[in-house]
């Protein structure tokens, strides 16, 4: 097929990565490029040495890794913001605020710009400490699974697509189970036909209708439970 | 909402169950297993439920008949269920638990049955869920020899997911790999 | 009992839904005959209906004469009932290549509402038995039959799956992946390449993006890569318009879209 | 590239790229980034998704002129050097987005295949080149299959589209609506009724997880994003 099997359960963490990839960040650069770089993203001001920019994250990336830029790390990852949102985190139910691709973002930082970020120890152990709080947190939604809604507010990118597949397949599985009553139209309630029945081993639609047999459908007895 | 290339439906539907005919019916005794041409009213048989279905279904009409609920949906499991539905070994029961039930509630009316199996599925679900994050722990196997099919299916897509953040995590990827590569894992996982 | 080896198939495309196992003639090829079979059956218990039913619906029209010959008056019944028989079998609706059911047509009304009930009363009664019979035995052939044809569409609907896979990881088939394929599926995965995978990845608008780039639609992550050569490649023009010379064991700073596509196929190992 | 049909020719967008202005009142970041959400929305969806024709023959075009520009770039010095790989990467990663939301489209258009080519409004949301694609695609699968065992069996059991059963069960896949999905909320939507009695009060920045039927509406109006 078009897709190959593995992508077609929601995007993968590279793909994740990717989409952190285009979100801002600022740099001092180590470069003076003397023209608008000119992306299809939209055109950026002439990166200066050591004068801040804001940049997409994988064109700072790619400064970084030939030393042409160091990176300010956003405020959220310093220790103690982090060490805040661990016991936020650790004190209520929902998810504490965090952007939406701090997993990545991070993990994207401490790869490649770690002589950027101050006590990058620490910084790794408490980002440690909260994705497993919020881990927690995201399998516990399994219990509040049903055929209506769950709210996740702040979850991230990451965390969703750790989750997705288990959830939507045990939702769906979840309706199936439900009685024929509560079951649900086929396409928006218009029944799409596509020819039907033809030839004889088909002889539903070849009979004459069941009123001629003057018999109700009704036939059989409805097993009960025992 | 059923799907006629799904594999997993058919073969959910291939559960035998007992059917009874109320009257006798000339060149069907070979339903039961029988040498004679008459398959007699009244006599308890094993079907398959893809066939039950059709039979107890349709809509010409035909010969009356008595479909009954399998043992393992009978009372003594649905107590089990009930009780603690973690620890009911479903794949003893009926391979395809779960999926079989939503069958078979099609066909009957038995609303005790669909609450009693869905709230199984539900309280088996965290569970299951708790055990893709924890691969490879002592208790995983023996947990999910209990699984039916579809929460073995939920248990490998979980733990697909779950395998793929962590190997993320762990600075694995960014090489391109060969289709052979990437076949091969698929196979190993 | 019918659709065991449909069953056996159907476990089968379970069991190997993540490898990929040679095509299983003989199986598909004993359940195509049990079709057959199922179907002359369901044909000959139609056959065999169709004539019971036409004289039970004799049977039912010649004692609702009686009664009324032996009712009052019986010469105005008998021209009404000899013009509903020759509309009984409604042949115009008959497909002449199939054995059909026999079609009725609405009897003619007759002039007492109460005596049109009685033939209809008698009919049903004498019909409605062997109807139900009928019903029953076909149903018994005719659900096989059906679920047999669901399984083999499904068994090669998920081959296909497979093949097209294979079809865009790779440009032609290997021998390996051709041994596990029957002729038909020969036969469309050539089909597939030529008119469905090439015909919209050559698109001139297309030209710049490299659809069909195998297995690899992951993201981008740098531009160049380092890769050593596990295979000879040989010499290779790169989109720049420069060669590269590919030997074995050599390592080289390279353009990743250059070089993407025999990382894919083995040739080279991407290092860094 | 002789072997592209005039239908294919025809359903392709090369020959109506529009000849605006780069600067013409549309914000050329605004394509990237609507394709980029197009992109996501169409991998997470169970059912095909319109198909965004600006933002694809807008990116081509650029993609095009920014080959042109990185061709012509002198890449005398370090910066330039740079300069130049920069534009690379981004181009790459264009492409990347571009070529995996038409992959996408690809893989469920052949899933389905039968379904959206007979359902008017399905097979409105397709580019002309798609619904060549699936034309030929559904006439390889349909003959494949009845070369592989219909063709051996009785005329009335061959037909490929019936439904069977009385239950209507149906040859033709449908995509299946009722699937979960996972989605933000992204404009003030106010209270939405998700089922007979319930509603819910979206607002932006919410994440939900809901049957796709339900807020199929809400993605169409561009409400919310699916992730």
């Amino acid at each position: 097929m078009a897709l190959p099997r593995h992508l077609k359960n929601g995007l993968t963490p590279l793909e994740i990565e990717f989409l952190a990839e285009n979100e801002p960040i600022e740099i001092a650069a180590a470069i003076d490029t003397r023209q608008d770089l000119e992306l299809i993203a939209g055109t950026l001001p002439p990166l200066r040495p050591l004068q801040l920019s804001q940049v997409p994250l994988w064109l700072a990336i790619s400064l970084k890794k030939k030393h042409k830029c160091s990176i300010v790390p956003p405020q959220w990852m310093s220790v103690e913001s982090l060490q805040k949102s661990l016991s936020d985190e650790q004190e209520h139910l929902q998810f504490s605020t965090l952007p939406y691709h701090y997993m990545e973002t991070a993990q994207i930082l401490l790869e490649n710009a770690c002589d950027d970020i101050p006590s990058p120890d620490s910084v790794r152990k408490l980002l440690k400490d909260l994705r497993e709080t919020r881990q927690a947190k995201a399998r516990m939604g399994v219990a509040e699974l049903d055929a209506s809604n769950v709210q996740m507010d702040n979850i991230g990118l990451m965390e969703i697509n750790e989750i997705r597949p288990f959830f939507t397949k045990a939702f769906y599985e979840l309706q199936k189970l439900k009685p024929a009553g509560q079951a649900l139209d086929t396409f928006g309630g218009s029944t799409q036909d596509y020819g039907g029945f033809d030839g004889t081993a088909s002889l539903g639609s070849t009979l004459p209708e069941t009123s001629r047999f003057n018999r109700s459908t009704t036939h059989g007895s409805r097993g009960d439970a025992r | 909402m059923e799907d006629y290339y799904d594999i997993d439906s058919i073969l959910a539907e291939d559960q035998n169950i007992k059917c009874v005919f109320h009257r006798s019916i000339p060149g069907l005794a070979w339903l039961e297993g029988g040498q004679d041409d008459v398959l007699k009213a009244g006599s308890r048989i094993d079907i398959p439920f893809w066939l039950a279905r059709e039979l107890i279904g349709h809509p010409q009409g035909s010969v009356e008949m008595e479909i009954e609920t399998p043992d393992f949906y009978g009372t003594k499991v649905r107590n089990g269920l009930r009780a603690e539905a973690t620890v009911v070994d479903l794949p003893k029961l009926c391979p395809h638990f779960f999926r079989f039930g939503a069958h078979f509630l099609q066909i009957i009316e038995d609303p005790k049955l669909g609450e009693v199996l869905e709230k199984a599925f539900k309280d088996r679900l965290q569970t299951t869920m708790d055990h893709t994050q924890s691969g490879g722990m002592s208790n995983t196997t023996e947990y999910l020899q209990r699984l039916d099919e579809t929460e073995r299916e939920l248990y490998k897509a979980g733990l697909e997911s779950s395998a793929s953040v962590h190997q993320w995590n762990q600075h694995s990827f960014g090489r391109i790999r060969s289709a052979g590569e990437v076949l091969l894992k698929r196979k190993l996982a | 009992m019918y659709g065991e080896e449909a069953s056996k198939l159907a476990r089968e495309a379970k069991r190997t839904i993540d490898h990929f196992p040679p095509y299983n003639d003989p199986l598909v090829r004993s359940i195509t005959r049990e079709i057959r079979h199922l179907h002359e059956t369901c044909q000959s218990l139609i056959r065999e209906y169709n004539l019971q039913r036409e004289q039970a619906e004799e049977e039912a029209r010649r004692r609702w004469q009686e009664q009324q010959d032996q009712n009052s008056q019986p010469a105005a019944a008998s021209s009404s009932s000899s013009s509903s028989a020759t509309t009984a079998h409604g042949s115009d609706r008959s497909d002449p290549n199939h054995t059909t059911l026999a079609m009725l047509e609405p009897i003619t009304p007759l002039s007492s509402r109460k005596q049109y009930r009685s033939l209809e009363a008698l009919t049903h009664e004498l019909v409605q038995p062997m109807t139900e019979l009928f019903w029953t035995k076909y149903m018994v052939h005719d659900t096989p039959l059906q679920r047999n044809k669901r399984i083999l569409m499904a068994y090669h609907f998920q081959r296909l799956e497979k093949i097209k896979e294979l079809a865009w990881a790779y440009n032609s088939l290997s021998d390996s992946s051709r041994r596990l394929l029957s002729p038909d599926e020969i036969v469309f995965f050539q089909e597939y390449e030529r008119s469905c995978r090439n015909k919209y990845t050559n698109l001139p608008e297309f030209q710049e993006l490299d659809l069909g780039l195998g297995l690899m639609i992951s993201p981008p992550k740098e531009v160049f890569i380092t890769v050593r050569v596990l295979k000879d490649c040989g010499d290779i023009v790169t989109e720049s318009g420069s060669t590269l010379s590919l030997k074995k064991n050599s390592e080289h700073f390279v353009k990743r879209g250059d070089v993407e596509r025999l990382i894919n196929q083995g040739y080279l190992l991407h290092v860094a | 590239m002789s072997d592209y049909d005039d239908d294919m020719l025809h359903g392709g967008f090369g020959a109506q790229i529009p000849s605006v202005e780069p600067e013409a009142q549309i914000d050329p970041s605004q394509y990237l980034l609507h394709l980029t959400q197009a992109w996501i929305n169409e991998r997470a969806a169970p059912d095909l998704l319109q198909y965004e024709e600006d933002s694809v023959t807008n990116l081509l075009a650029r993609i095009e002129e920014q080959t042109a520009t990185i061709d012509e770039l002198d890449s005398g010095t370090e910066t330039a050097m740079i300069i130049s790989i920069l534009y690379q990467t981004e181009l790459e990663r264009v492409k990347f987005v571009l070529r995996s939301y038409l992959r996408t489209r690809i893989s469920k258009l052949e899933r389905y295949c039968t379904f959206i080519l007979a359902d008017p409004s399905s097979r409105r949301r397709l580019s002309r080149a798609e619904v060549a694609y699936a034309e030929n695609y559904l006439r390889a699968t349909t003959q494949h299959y009845h070369n592989s065992f219909l063709s051996s069996l009785p005329p009335s059991v061959q037909p490929q589209d019936l439904e069977v059963f009385d239950r209507k069960l149906s040859m033709v896949s449908q995509p299946p609506l009722d699937e979960a999905v996972f989605f933000r909320v992204v404009a003030d939507i106010g209270d939405f009724q998700i089922s007979e009695e319930d509603t819910l009060l979206l607002q932006p920045g919410q994440i939900y997880i809901l049957r796709y039927r339900t807020v199929r509406v809400l993605l169409q109006r561009g409400q919310i994003e699916l992730i």
